[in-house]
């Protein structure tokens, strides 16, 4: 069943040209949007069922044999990340449904939701280098309008630097791309991995590991690139922010991990330690910034980046152990951001603003909805035994194993911090006694059917569920993220199932 | 033999045309004085990709030629119109 | 060819940087665009240079006289200006926008959503 | 603020434009040119028109809303691309017929072609969306 | 074992609603789980007394080595029948002490979570199974103390004990993993048998340092006590469950459980005393100052963990026996006294102990409650307290080397417990009948029925000491001090120097209690020390933080795009230019004669004309050099065989440059807004960053690995894919997929520049 | 009749098998006289009037614009400036679009005049000349009007 | 023979193009300037491609030279008119030397429109035509 492989970037590019075909029909495009999605999300167990069956999974387009046409490959990793797409975008398209205006609803907004994740499962799937730039492009390109749809001048503003820096990103990336070619004469990943094995002149390689390093680290928003992120991840509507916090900055990280399993493993010595060294930056800065903050998810984006520490903490450590942890971490982070961004949509809605100043009295209004903010603020703080917890306590485990104890040291300091965030969170929006509000607030505050608060709530509901779960019932997924490093750090697999047994 | 010099003679002259024209194209003083310029230099490229065509013995970079005179009149329009409407 | 193109493409990458950190949005999109081709150029020299010598196949022959220029670059570069010019459409009319609704096109005055 | 000399000029240019995108998508395959130049030089020809006569009268001439070719180039070259699947093959694998046609001998048809006409709907409907909608500020 | 363990998180689940069906009596039926719980647990009482152990494991991530794994020995069981015997009298309690209130739902379930994670803590076998009740007791408590949520005052409480011991808790975390390491297995009971490796074991010192630093938060030793006495924000059953029968014990459990693993080593005895005995009087001392009845009891709680901590600290058999028996002693009549308190309050609306006297003519049970639990604590014989007090002392006493400073210190200490005793449970009943905001009644049934419980339990335990002794006590000792003994617990000794101490400590507690008020009076003169202390420095810090918070953000996150784009160049710099300077000059540079002229001059066209891109002051002028820049790349291509290439090129930088000038007409200006300096600091970086791209081309064009892969497309381009154009095949076969992305890409940007320009919400919503 | 012509010319190329430029000229050639003298078969046609018009106003044309570019170029290269420009108003005999268009481009293309606009009212074409000898606007108007809108519209009508 | 015709048509093209170039460098105002490139570079470029036409002697090649020819003859005036008419009317200066400007005066600032006026033209410095003469 080879089509799997092709499905996640083909449903969501179905559903955006239908959607573009009935620009008109808003009814239509909203179906669209959610069977588009849960179409991927079906497809996406299915292929992850698949590989954890029968093992990597490769598939060539058009026919061309590896490496000269265009690779599709699903390890793990790639399948688990395309769940999660599958996942992230379902959530994200039933709360829109209620949480959409219907101008921009008008405008687009659903095609371009369904490229955004085009791209982003493209990217997880395509075993080509140049083919990721394609997919990266896709998606950031979807990225840009999506944030900028609406033109509201926070949005332009946030979205300028969020393109600008992005294109950096991007230039970098193929110049890259262009010279590792120039040098390898080869595209294809599993091609590369193998042609860079053994090469003499590593220092060139190492410069341009360098180089990717950058590249996706800008995509990534690791310390200190990551300025695009907290401009502006909290311009768009909250809908886009939470497929943004989910998954947009995971593809860098995915990449990242990607490139450095695979390819860049000749000098582990300089650029894992430096990865490291990066990590434990981006959790310290990425944790200070939000505790500056005092808007929701303003705060909720800088924790973003402080996260991405983590992720790439596990990759700086190189072992087993910590790679599984930062695919476990990666995992429990989607579910967890994204939720939290739709809490702040719904607190939003119900008192008309962002600011903690402004919130307030929801613990008493809703406790509903207080335990579905809890659930993923505490498991992001990584209390246990929500799926923080065990993503944490994987990371850190693998670095008091490894020796780092200094990189362990601000993990378990920045955890402390973000519990420090969300309490603040929770104190100002939940706990505090609601503010009066200016008549201006209230005017923003549209009255909502029932409905649409169900569709508000579920995937909410849903997504802190899957947290607890991950937490009470961490084996599966944690021998998933095992399986999916044991895959990382052995590329023989990988490159025997794209290139066959080969010479 | 005489096509091979003058290819060479052509090119030479192609390339000083190409550099005077950005002179016109960098001191203005006036918008359509570089719009003057920058279709001068598309023209210029038309003659030079012809030239190059010739001593290379490869016919496609006509096409490019072609391409290249269809849309460089189009930008000039386009600038043209630009010129005239800030004018108001 | 490729050690002028090389100093050209460097050059190319600090006009397009310099334009980008000014403060005016206009040079910063002007800055973006020399930047692409900056990386276009850079791949077609990374990958070695051929003169003249097209990637097509001569009619009455089967595949093209050797030396012929890489064709799998040029479908790179192909494909990477497709897309910057689609990027490129979208961040003008982005910073259209920006200037209409912030009102000016001095980016030291677009920090609002920052801090 | 129309121009009589270019409009009247833009009347021939047009179809002559317009001829040379499709001749330039047809037989990119062989020699320099293919869906993406086509399409660009068709959306070019269509700006050209808008310039000479006004963007009201382009959109007019083309009855079809840009948008709409931008979906439908998009699915066409979905579906190029899927064919083969329902065969049994991987995605985008090239399926070719060589009818017999009359005066012009055997024709080699493809599904690679069919995708690259996809690659023209869509950059045409790209280019004069951009443009048209920029015009109309 | 299992069931019983997580019945409370069950529970917890269905208190809210079980209390909005039984508003009365909720608390009664609620009360039913932990009095079962406790029966359940009694029946352990006699196969842990014969020496055996209770223990379940279920998988939980084994991969982590992670079991959810129970093991009941002697110190748990002694822990899990206060936490069930209390928290039954305190549910009961909270159902008369918060009656009526609208969140009393939610109350009970936050104990219940907090009853069931306590039970899981003094269980768990496993380490990190024990780590995540650990947190989840911090948890529940920042809930608690939290309730009254909409007083400043109980957030910033809740916060500050949720900060000090979770920082705590990182500790531990690190320290229990890297025990597992040390030890090769993260199961208690495992470990315990290897006590030797982990203490030779090169991390021991972190290990312990790691895990006393999570021990001594959660039991507020000094200087993390601080937290404690704000917690007393919380209603006051919590205040009596978590603050001083329970939860501040689980640090003394966990030294007292790993004692067997890491005690008995000189760093321990040092550290651990030490700390103990620091806290014993700050603790004591600071409860004098107090005033207000709960504070009081909280510093005097404070002062007990410190006294159960420097016993444990201690580590002889004497020690730990008194440390065991003094806990329970403690348990019972702090948790008395703070039911006691909790119901004064409620009666009076007052709990400052100047303006609470005589009230036991209004409060006759409560007064009966208070003072027995008062004379426990005082260690009045024949209480409970009398019996832990004289191991106290006799334990001291016997320790070699310090027995002198540290008898009197804990003499001191318990003489202020005996000062404490007379405030907070004779104080209000005695004397002068005061004037209170509210006119008191004896409290209902469920206010004085757990401190009346409690109370007559010291007196019963201080008269049939046996009945604990060995059942209970005795195994609890063993699993503390790793070795087998026997425990006489019997309420006279006879005439020794113990009984001479109780005697000095009860005259010096008479009198410090008679002259508190100049002895509070000359303690505020010492404000000083409040200054100093570490609330001080726990307020210092976050101040500190948020400074330091807002400079890196401010520093970092400026806002201007310019310094972003500096920052990411000169990182990209950073890291790859000195790489690229390690391997020396670039090979062999390529021949310039090579060169044909009219390359030269096109190259002279793309530098000259990005040049005019940078210095023009016209808007268009740059935008038509940028247009002679795509020209000059797209010769480029023409003349290195790239026809499509330069199509393309032409073709997109025209319409590129018809863009511009659409746009540009609606724009300003330029202006020329840098500094000089400024610009030159951009000439530079940017010239640097040309030239580490420059080096690498001239590294990267002389090297190939191996051949490159486009052989193949040559080769197959026309027989399988039926096209000359090879580039054309490549686009739209080969790697179709790519093009199919860039079309999408293509339409995406349609879609933008549509709806950026059609939909302008901000317009529409002011119209 | 062109498509004749045309035909004819396809038919030779595709008989002699050969489409080289010179080739197809020839087939042209031969084919234009086949029909030529066949005019008597196929009855009088306006293709050869206008085709024998259209070559020699072809070279009219060329002549001017070799002749006006060598003006030009005399005055580039020499350092001093000969040229005497002025924007002159001519009004317009051509009616038609086509044929306003047609003369405008056509004296644009020839050296020394370049056409600038067109009335709205289709009356006046404002051109730039670049050499009025001894100012003599007038002739400058005269030689535009009857050198180059007669044969515009000899052509075209 | 045809080698030499086309050689003699690439050295005068590529001579006018060179002519071109300089005229728009060295001639004093706009005008004068697009006088100089309009024609000059067009009919450089045409020779050229007729001399490609001829080189090559491929009726594609050929077709496609002719092609680019007629194309650049009907848009290259075009193109000048479309450049002359914005800059005239953003009152892009002439040359100090010009003796007469009978434009002037004849837009409509708004409409664009441009007013026809025959009878009485005007010069530059507002006098009519036959008094300056
Ligand atoms: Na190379
Ligand atoms: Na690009």
């Amino acid at each position: 069943m080879k089509i799997l492989l092709i499905l996640p970037p083909l449903i969501p590019l179905t559903a955006a040209a239908l959607s573009l075909l009935s620009w008109r029909w808003r009814s239509i495009q909203r179906v669209l949007a959610v069977a588009g999605t849960a179409g991927l999300l079906g497809t996406a167990l299915a292929l992850l069922d698949q590989v954890w069956r029968k093992g990597i999974q490769a598939t060539q387009v058009g026919g061309w044999p590896a490496p000269f046409g265009i690779t599709l490959v699903a390890d793990l990793f790639s399948a688990i990340m395309v769940v999660l797409a599958g996942l992230t975008g379902l959530a994200v398209a039933v709360y829109s449904l209620a949480s959409m205006d219907a101008r921009r609803e008008e405008h687009g907004y659903y095609p371009l939701m369904h490229t955004l994740l085009m791209g982003v499962c493209g990217a997880f799937l395509t075993g080509d280098l140049f083919n990721l730039y394609v997919w990266f492009e896709v998606m950031l390109m979807a990225s840009f309008v999506l944030l900028a749809l609406g033109g509201e001048r926070a949005q332009m503003e946030g979205a300028i630097k969020y393109v600008t820096l992005n294109l950096i990103s991007s230039a970098l990336f193929l110049a890259a791309v262009g010279m590792l070619y120039g040098a390898a004469g080869t595209l294809n990943m599993a091609d590369l991995a193998r042609k860079l094995s053994h090469v003499a002149e590593s220092g060139l390689v190492t410069t341009l590991a360098l180089l990717f390093l950058v590249a996706f680290g800008i995509k990534a928003a690791v310390f200190p690139l990551f300025f695009w992120l907290p401009a502006s991840y909290h311009t768009p509507p909250v809908a886009v922010s939470a497929i943004f916090a989910g998954l947009l900055t995971k593809v860098g990280v995915y990449a990242l991990i990607r490139v450095f399993t695979l390819l860049f493993v000749q000098d582990v010595g300089f650029t894992h330690t430096l990865i490291l060294v990066v990590a434990g930056l981006t959790m310290v800065t990425g944790v200070l910034g939000a505790i500056v903050q005092n808007e929701f998810r303003r705060i909720l984006s800088f924790h973003i980046i402080s996260q991405i520490g983590y992720m790439i903490m596990g990759l700086g450590l190189f072992t087993l152990p910590a790679v599984a942890g930062s695919v476990f971490y990666i995992v429990h982070h989607i579910i967890v951001k994204t939720n939290l961004f739709l809490v702040s949509g719904v607190a939003r809605r119900l008192r008309g603003s962002y600011e903690l100043k402004r919130l307030g009295g929801l613990y008493q209004a809703c406790p509903g909805l207080s335990i579905l903010f809890l659930i993923p603020a505490l498991s992001l703080a990584g209390m246990p035994p929500l799926s923080g917890f065990f993503a944490k306590l994987s990371l850190v485990r693998a670095g008091l194993e490894g020796e780092q104890y200094a990189i362990v040291a601000a993990a378990l300091g920045v955890s402390l911090l973000t519990l420090l965030s969300m309490t603040k969170i929770w104190a100002e929006a939940f706990w505090k006694e609601e503010t009066k509000r200016e008549p201006k607030q209230e005017a923003a505050i549209e009255p909502e059917p029932r409905a649409s608060w169900s569709l508000l709530l579920w995937p909410i509901a849903t997504l802190a569920a899957l947290t607890v779960a991950m937490g009470v019932a961490a084996e599966p997924v944690f021998t998933l993220a095992t399986r999916a490093a044991e895959q990382l750090m052995n590329p023989a697999d990988y490159i025997r199932a794209v290139l066959g047994e080969g010479p | 033999m005489m096509v091979t010099i003058a290819v060479i003679i052509a090119l030479a002259m192609l390339s000083v045309a190409l550099l005077l024209a950005l002179v016109r194209l960098a001191r203005g003083p006036s918008l359509p004085d570089r719009v003057v310029a920058l279709d001068l230099m598309g023209t210029l490229a038309v003659g030079m990709i012809t030239v190059y065509a010739m001593t290379t013995q490869q016919p496609v970079f006509l096409d490019v030629a072609i391409v290249l005179a269809l849309i460089s009149f189009l930008g000039t329009v386009a600038f043209a119109r630009y010129v005239e409407k800030r004018g108001s | 060819m490729e050690t002028v193109l090389a100093f050209v493409i460097g050059a190319l990458y600090a006009a397009g940087l310099y334009m980008m950190l000014r403060r005016s949005i206009v040079k910063l999109i002007i800055g973006l665009a020399i930047l692409g081709h900056a990386a276009n150029l850079l791949i077609f020299t990374a990958s070695g240079l051929t003169r003249a010598r097209s990637p097509i196949i001569p009619e009455a022959l089967s595949r093209p006289l050797a030396p012929f220029a890489d064709p799998l670059p040029q479908a790179l570069i192909l494909t990477a200006i497709v897309i910057g010019f689609g990027v490129q459409a979208f961040a003008l009319v982005l910073i259209h926008r920006a200037v209409q609704t912030g009102g000016t096109d001095d980016l030291d005055k677009m920090k609002a959503t920052d801090t | 603020m129309t121009s009589l000399i270019l409009s009247t000029t833009t009347r021939f240019l047009l179809p002559l434009l317009l001829m040379f995108s499709i001749f330039l998508l047809l037989r990119g395959h062989n020699e320099p040119g293919g869906g993406f130049v086509g399409g660009l030089l068709a959306a070019a020809a269509f700006a050209l028109h808008a310039i000479a006569y006004s963007v009201g009268a382009t959109r007019r001439l083309l009855i079809i809303d840009p948008r709409a070719l931008i979906g439908a180039g998009l699915l066409i070259a979905v579906a190029s691309g899927a064919a083969p699947l329902a065969a049994g093959l991987p995605f985008m694998t090239g399926q070719w017929w060589s009818p017999e046609v009359p005066a012009l001998g055997k024709l080699q048809i493809g599904t690679p072609l069919l995708f690259d006409t996809g690659v023209y709907l869509v950059v045409l409907g790209v280019t004069l969306t951009i443009i048209l909608s920029l015009a109309e500020e | 074992m299992l069931p019983a363990v997580l019945s409370g998180f069950a529970a917890a689940l269905v208190a809210s609603w079980l209390h909005r069906l039984e508003r009365e009596t909720a608390g009664w039926i609620i009360a039913l789980l932990p009095a079962g719980l406790f029966l359940y647990f009694s029946g352990f009482i006699e196969i842990i007394a014969a020496g055996d152990t209770v223990a379940v494991s279920y998988a939980w991530v084994p991969t982590m080595g992670i079991n959810l794994s129970f093991y009941a020995d002697g110190l748990s069981l002694l822990f899990v029948l206060l936490i069930s015997g209390i928290g039954t009298l305190v549910l009961i309690y909270s159902g008369g002490y918060l009656k009526g209130h609208p969140q009393l739902g939610r109350f009970y379930s936050f104990i219940l979570i907090f009853m069931a994670s306590m039970l899981g803590l003094v269980l768990a076998d496993n380490a990190i199974t024990l780590f995540v009740f650990w947190e989840l007791t911090s948890l529940s408590s920042y809930l608690l103390i939290g309730f009254d949520h909409k007083r400043e005052g109980a957030r910033f409480a809740a916060l500050q004990a949720l900060l000090v011991t979770a920082l705590g808790g990182l500790a531990l975390l690190a320290g229990l993993l890297l025990l597992g390491q040390a030890g090769g297995s993260l199961e208690l009971s495992v470990l315990l048998s290897r006590g030797e490796l982990v203490r030779a074991h090169p991390l021991y010192t972190p290990i312990l340092f790691l895990i006393l630093a999570g021990a001594f938060t959660k039991s507020a030793q000094f200087p993390f006590h601080f937290w404690l006495p704000n917690a007393m924000e919380a209603p006051t059953p919590v205040s009596a469950y978590l603050h001083s029968a329970t939860m501040v014990k689980a640090g003394v459990y966990l030294l007292a459980r790993l004692h067997p693993i890491l005690g008995g080593t000189d760093i321990w005895m040092y550290v651990v005393t030490g700390v103990g005995a620091a806290t014993m009087l700050v603790g004591a001392c600071l409860a004098l100052r107090q005033t207000d009845l709960k504070r009081i009891l909280a510093y005097s709680t404070v002062s007990a963990l410190g006294i159960l901590t420097l016993f444990l600290g201690l580590g002889t058999p004497a020690a730990i026996k008194a440390a065991v028996v003094f806990l329970l002693g403690h348990a019972l009549y702090k948790g008395a006294l703070f039911l006691v308190a909790g119901a004064v309050d409620h009666e009076t609306g007052a709990r400052d102990v100047d303006r609470l006297g005589g009230l036991r003519q209004a409060m006759p049970i409560t007064a009966a409650a208070g003072g027995l639990a008062a004379l426990s604590m005082a260690g009045l014989p024949p209480l409970f307290g009398f019996i832990g007090k004289e191991m106290l002392y006799e334990a001291a006493y016997g320790s070699l080397g310090a027995a002198l400073p540290l008898t009197s210190a804990v003499v001191l200490a318990s003489m202020i417990f005996v000062a404490v005793a007379g405030m907070t449970g004779f104080g209000p009943f005695t004397g002068k009948k005061t004037s209170t905001p509210k006119h008191p009644h004896e409290a209902v049934m469920s206010l004085w029925l757990g401190p009346m419980l409690l109370g007559l339990s010291g007196l019963l335990l201080g008269l049939l000491p046996a009945s604990v002794g060995n059942s209970l006590l005795s195994p609890a000792i063993e699993a503390v001090s790793g070795q087998a003994g026997d425990l006489e617990l019997t309420l006279w000794h006879g005439l020794n120097p113990t009984i001479a101490l109780s005697a000095v400590t009860l005259a010096g507690g008479a009198g410090i209690y008679a002259g508190r008020e100049a002895l509070r009076r000359a303690a505020s003169r010492l404000q000083m020390t409040s200054w100093w202390g570490p609330a001080r420095w726990y307020s210092l810090l976050l101040d500190g933080l948020n400074v330091l918070a807002r400079g890196q953000t401010r520093l970092l996150q400026s806002g201007y795009l310019r310094y972003y784009l500096l920052i990411i160049i000169a990182t990209a710099l950073g890291l790859a230019g000195p790489k690229l300077a390690s391997l020396g000059g670039p090979p062999g540079l390529v021949s310039w004669q090579e060169v044909r002229f009219y390359e030269w001059s096109l190259a002279a066209l793309i530098l000259l004309a990005a040049l005019v891109a940078i210095r023009s002051r016209s808007r268009l002028g740059a935008v038509a050099a940028l247009g002679v820049v795509g020209y000059g790349v797209a010769l480029v291509y023409v003349l290195f065989g790239a026809p499509d290439l330069a199509m393309t090129q032409f073709m997109v930088e025209t319409l590129t440059v018809i863009l511009f000038v659409l746009v540009f007409y609606h724009l300003p200006r330029f202006a020329r807004l840098s500094s000089g300096l400024v610009r030159a600091r951009d000439a530079l970086v940017a010239v640097t960053a040309g030239a580490l791209i420059t080096t690498i081309i001239l590294f990267s064009s002389n090297v190939q690995f191996h051949p490159k892969i486009s052989g193949y497309f040559a080769e197959h381009s026309l027989p399988l894919a039926h096209g000359r154009n090879i580039v054309n095949v490549i686009l739209v076969d080969f790697r179709g997929l790519d093009t199919l992305g860039e079309i999408t890409v293509l339409a995406v940007a349609a879609v933008g520049v549509y709806a950026l320009l059609k939909l302008r919400l901000r317009e529409e919503k002011s119209k | 009749m062109f498509l004749w012509n045309i035909l004819l010319t396809l038919i030779w190329a595709g008989l002699s098998g050969n489409f080289t430029f010179s080739n197809v000229a020839v087939g042209f050639g031969l084919g234009y006289v086949v029909l030529w003298m066949m005019q008597r078969v196929l009855g009088r046609s306006r293709y050869f009037a206008k085709v024998h018009q259209v070559i020699r106003f072809a070279l009219f044309f060329l002549w001017e614009l070799i002749l006006a570019n060598l003006r030009v170029a005399h005055d580039v290269v020499t350092p001093t400036h000969h040229s005497r420009p002025g924007v002159i108003a001519i009004s317009l005999d051509a009616k038609t679009d086509v044929e306003i268009s047609m003369l405008a481009n056509l004296i644009t293309l020839t050296p020394g005049t370049l056409s600038l606009d067109v009335s709205a009212d289709r009356r006046v074409l404002y051109i730039h000349a670049m050499y009025i000898d001894n100012d003599d606007i007038d002739a400058v108007r005269r030689k535009i009007k009857s050198g180059m809108e007669r044969r515009v519209l000899e052509l075209l009508r | 023979m045809s080698d030499i015709i086309s050689g003699v048509l690439l050295l005068a093209g590529a001579t006018f193009m060179l002519l071109a170039a300089v005229g728009v460098v060295r001639m004093p105002d706009l005008f004068t300037r697009m006088q100089t490139t309009t024609k000059s570079a067009t009919l450089g470029a045409g020779s050229m491609l007729l001399a490609a036409a001829l080189y090559f002697g491929d009726l594609g090649v050929t077709t496609r030279a002719l092609a680019v020819i007629s194309f650049l003859f009907l848009t290259a005036p075009v193109a000048a008119h479309m450049i002359g008419r914005a800059a005239y009317f953003v009152g892009v200066p002439l040359w100090k030397e010009t003796i007469v400007d009978e434009l002037r005066g004849h837009y409509d600032r708004r409409t664009h429109d441009l007013i026809s006026n025959p009878t009485m033209p005007i010069t530059r410095d507002g006098n009519t035509t036959e008094s300056s003469n």
